[in-house]
């Protein structure tokens, strides 16, 4: 399994993704880490150049929303990436939120598994899950 | 001066600049209110007094009048000005439109107050009105037009540098040029203090705040003045943030110290004031808010024992989102309340740590120094380039990041792979004694994650 | 024996007391979990792991039980049992009128659990449900029949002494009947100690909380550790609360220790365990209760720096009037991760004041091994009538009141008028000479009233 | 003007009450401290011993409400006390209780000057105060 990982947007914060980084090469993904400060973009452009099965990205200062909302369009203009695996996690919204209202949200922006303020191997547990399911639905 | 004029003027064309009347900026610092100068405060406040600073902006006039009112009633001893990340981006134009919205809705869509569209006549008057000392909290790379814009604000404290504002802040922003916008800055603060009370620098000590070494930001710190102190500037704030044990922290504050008085002597600076700065904890915080409060007071204890001559304060709410003003408020009246109490603190010794410390340090501080570069700033960039120098956990892409760490059973910071920064032969072994290094590769990456949240 | 035997008699013969099976409570004591025995605890803990307490009492056994359930839930290490005034004062059947109010209406008519009243196969079936370590708060002069009480019930730490549960507590009670009613209550725990692990005996150091000089506390917490060891005590903690400079706690501790230990052997008693308790601030309170929070944590973070085996809590509502349970488990879960991020912590010295407080502990307890009576305990009471030992506030009428202290400008507490307490010159110069003694007596009286709310 | 003060009932907290002798005397009272642990009656025998002005009551431990409901009956067995000014402060009830309710139920009780919670130096000015007006109404 391919991931494509890095921090949306100006955020520069790099500590989760560099652990991310680890805990997924732990779990036997290949791995491709853009590291922080990338666009949405980049990100798109990296899955189809590496033939990507997931794109992970994390946010932790509060920029999301505002990328979030871009996604479909963006992605849209992919015409390989139908199947592609989208994850979002770290801390999704400006001050502290809630995650009832913030996971619909961001499912409605494209994202199949959505991890505000959830713990990474919880979320990497949520990723595996979810790639069992739909290799055996 | 000439050349200096000369960039002046290419940096104050610019549609979303005032006209600068320098004359009269000249006059107002010449005459400003000794009040307004931190460097006043440090030189004349009573033995032990430890300033105290809270961090906050907010986007429009009147929200960043009404933050300074409220912190001034709280008894801050010095007042945070952040600026929004558009400026820090030299993107005026998204700062300005942004500043509409803000003023014309009631939603704040800036991050930080954007000190070039309000300009210095307006800002002034907010900061003249308080008297009170002002500290500039940027991350800007090219900070030129900002600092001049401050200093004719009533400004009189510019934190920040070339490296300390660049490693843990950008991926890819060219640390040459860096350096010489940070040239500039030191040079107009350098020229202004000889004016009335000097403009006071402060470096950014905590850096990525996430397991760096005390030899690396002891390095920074030293090389940070040593640029600043070297373009004329007389008072300069050494700093860092808490590391997450008390005899590390003791032994940092001891052996920075010693070595800051050292090389300004060096460089026939030492009549330059140097002050020490102490960050409350700046790492993953916990995110139960009691929890958050213990960890910020036992911040507050470090600092008096440390002797810093200012505390930068946290809130409960760091690990939530931004502070409210209220909780801002709250830490810097327990973090005053805390300092009160604080009576009959003991010296703190720890002859081998703070030998073993100081060799590092020199040997790091040699090594730039042995570059065959011209100048120092080329010196210091080389070193970052070649990784004799090397910031953990920096998103920047020149750094090298090839220095691991880890905390021993104390929670000390130890070295256990130096990567190319040349700590010497017998320090790197006293570092990797300190530790368990006989676990599997696996345990040892778990150690390291555990030790980032170390305070959670 | 047999003479306890007889005295034992006597106090059980009391309508109030349920019948006593003796057998029956030596069997339970042989074979009760070690996990009851604070004693077990002390000696099997990880190095540097601090014990936490809080303290607490309600009448009915349903409110008790749910407050020590609330307080294992929250992470204690040490259940307390306040115990209310009636049953201190021995008048149980008040208590008995009260309990049974509280039980009928939802009001708590006592200010603790009247353990006589309850028995102890009642008492007992709690703490052997929560399988943790008791410790019985009480201030009573005769505790005889509460301590066979409470030791039947599972209680296996005794607080208090004859002296720290008189002088700071007491007006007129005849202070020769509490020593006499206090040996009875250490042969008890002698007794019960060969059988399985020993009771652990608890001194209370702080005595009144007000200006106390860590000379009287040491010789204090001496004297009650020999009267205790003598009848054959094997775990005895000494105790002593915060006193406003780190450093006087950190050389009180250093002191304090060392000699309880050359004491201990001094009377063949070297097989003892010696620990030491904390308490936070005692004094007068803050009213603002962000403030109290912030001096709670500070004396936590001292504990850890002086090495203290238990932490005693307080909570942030301790101006205010009695703590909610709610208070009390935030104390103890702040302590908790106070004490977990606690690391690093410097070994601290002071040669010069440890020297000072050793001599003037030494010339005091050699003054009261001089007094001619012919066994300890009449040897100290002596040394009190004569105001050899003095405590400064207390209420009791054989107490001098005539040593007066004050702080230096450290807070340090500083005695300024000897009294009869035999300070050796050479320290009372030098005690007197680190404070501002020129100021007129109206300033020196304020500044004493100033220096007993020292944290507020 | 002499005063009769102590801390009423079996309440020990004795700083209080050595901080109001030391000011008492300092305003030029004659004192007459009966310490802690004091009880009523001993407050007015006392009174009617030395022929005071004034009885001043310290109550900290929270004791204060079950003795302040006896003093009109205790008190009306002793003749000469009618004019005497009685005063109470310090920690009136258990917990910290509101001012408001706590000042006209004590002054029900018998009481001229109710203090709960109020700092000692403006205790005493209350007095000096209630004096001057008594004198010159
Ligand atoms: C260290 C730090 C910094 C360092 C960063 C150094 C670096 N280059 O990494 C410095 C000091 C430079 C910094 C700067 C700034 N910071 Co900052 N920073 C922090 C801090 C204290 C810790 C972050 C951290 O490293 N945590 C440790 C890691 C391991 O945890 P984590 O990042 O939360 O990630 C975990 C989870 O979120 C999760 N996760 C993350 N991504 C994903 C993805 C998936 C799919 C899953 C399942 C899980 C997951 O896994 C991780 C492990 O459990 C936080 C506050 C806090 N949390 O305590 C603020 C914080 C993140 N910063 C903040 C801000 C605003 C900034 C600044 C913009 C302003 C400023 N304060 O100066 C700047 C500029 C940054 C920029 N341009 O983006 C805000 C964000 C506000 C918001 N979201 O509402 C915070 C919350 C502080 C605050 N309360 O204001 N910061
Ligand atoms: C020190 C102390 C002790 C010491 C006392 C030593 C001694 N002999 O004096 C020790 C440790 C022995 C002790 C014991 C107890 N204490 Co105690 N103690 C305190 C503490 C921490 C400080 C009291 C003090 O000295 N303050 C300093 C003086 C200067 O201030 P003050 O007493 O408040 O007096 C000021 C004002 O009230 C005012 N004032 C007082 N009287 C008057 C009168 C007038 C007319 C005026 C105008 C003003 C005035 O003037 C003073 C100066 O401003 C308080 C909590 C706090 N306040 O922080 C608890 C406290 C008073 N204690 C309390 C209790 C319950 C007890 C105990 C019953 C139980 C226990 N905790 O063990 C015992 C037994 C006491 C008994 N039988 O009465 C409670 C009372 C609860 C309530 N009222 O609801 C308190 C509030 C603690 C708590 N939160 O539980 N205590």
């Amino acid at each position: 399994m391919k991931v494509v990982t890095g921090v949306v947007g100006n955020d520069i914060h790099v500590v989760a993704n560099r652990l991310i980084d680890l805990s997924l090469r732990a779990r036997g993904f290949d791995v491709f880490n853009l590291g922080v400060n990338t666009y949405l973009e980049e990100f798109f452009d990296a899955a189809v150049e590496t033939g990507a099965d997931v794109i992970l990205i994390s946010s932790l200062n509060g920029e999301a929303e505002g990328w979030g909302r871009e996604v479909r369009a963006i992605k849209s203009r992919y015409k390989t990436l139908d199947d592609i695996i989208m994850m979002i996690g770290g801390n999704l919204v400006v001050g502290s939120g809630n995650a009832e209202d913030i996971e619909p949200r961001y499912k409605n922006y494209g994202f199949d598994i959505v991890c505000h303020q959830i713990d990474l191997n919880t979320g990497l547990d949520m990723l595996e899950e979810f790639i069992k399911e739909r290799n055996n639905p | 001066m000439s050349l200096l004029q000369e960039e002046r003027e290419i940096i104050l064309s610019n549609e979303f600049v005032e006209s600068f009347d320098f004359a009269e900026v000249t006059e107002f610092v010449k005459n400003a209110s000794k009040d307004l100068f931190i460097s006043h405060h440090f030189k004349n406040k009573p033995k032990g007094k430890m300033l105290v600073q809270p961090r906050g902006g907010f986007p429009t006039y009147k929200k960043q009048f009404e933050l300074s009112e409220f912190f001034v009633k709280s008894n801050v001893d010095v007042l945070p000005l952040t600026i929004d990340s558009n400026t820090r981006l030299n993107d005026y134009a998204t700062a300005q439109k942004m500043l509409r919205l803000s003023e014309e809705n009631d939603v704040d869509m800036l991050n930080g107050y954007p000190l070039i569209n309000h300009g210095y006549r307006t800002t002034r008057k907010m900061f003249t009105h308080f008297n009170k000392p002002v500290s500039l909290r940027h991350g800007t790379p090219d900070a030129r037009l900002l600092i001049e814009t401050a200093i004719a604000s009533g400004i009189f404290e510019i934190e920040g540098g070339p490296i300390t504002y660049l490693l843990p802040y950008s991926k890819n922003f060219p640390l040459d040029k860096a350096f010489l916008y940070w040239k500039y800055v030191e040079r107009v603060c350098a020229n202004y203090s000889g004016l009335n009370e000097p403009i006071n620098r402060e470096s950014f000590g905590p850096l990525t705040a996430t397991l760096v070494p005390p030899a690396i930001t002891i390095v920074v710190q030293l090389l940070e003045m040593l640029l600043s102190l070297e373009e004329g500037v007389k008072s300069f704030s050494v700093s860092f943030a808490q590391q997450g044990s008390m005899m590390q922290d003791a032994v940092t504050s001891e052996v920075l110290m010693k070595m800051a008085r050292h090389y300004a002597e060096e460089i026939d600076c030492g009549d330059a004031a140097i002050n020490l700065v102490y960050h409350q904890w700046m790492g993953a915080f916990p995110t139960n808010k009691d929890y958050a409060e213990q960890l910020i007071n036992m911040s507050t204890v470090i600092a008096k024992l440390v002797g810093a001559d200012k505390i930068i304060t946290k809130t409960r709410e760091e690990a939530a989102g931004i502070p409210t003003k209220e909780a801002n408020a709250k830490t810097v009246a327990n973090t005053q309340y805390t300092l009160g109490i604080l009576n009959g603190l003991p010296k703190i010794v720890d002859a081998e740590e703070e030998e073993i410390l100081t060799l590092e340090v020199q040997a790091i501080m040699e090594a730039v120094f042995n570059d065959p570069a011209d100048t120092l700033w080329r010196k210091v960039f080389n070193c970052i380039k070649n990784g004799i120098i090397d910031v953990p956990f920096s998103p920047h892409i020149i750094n090298h990041n090839n220095m691991i760490t880890i905390r021993d059973a104390q929670k000390n910071i130890r070295i256990i792979d130096r990567g190319n920064v040349p700590i010497p032969d017998r320090c790197f072994k006293y570092e990797r004694a300190q530790c368990d290094l006989t676990k599997d590769t696996t345990s040892i990456v778990n150690d390291i994650v555990h030790d980032i949240g170390i305070m959670q």
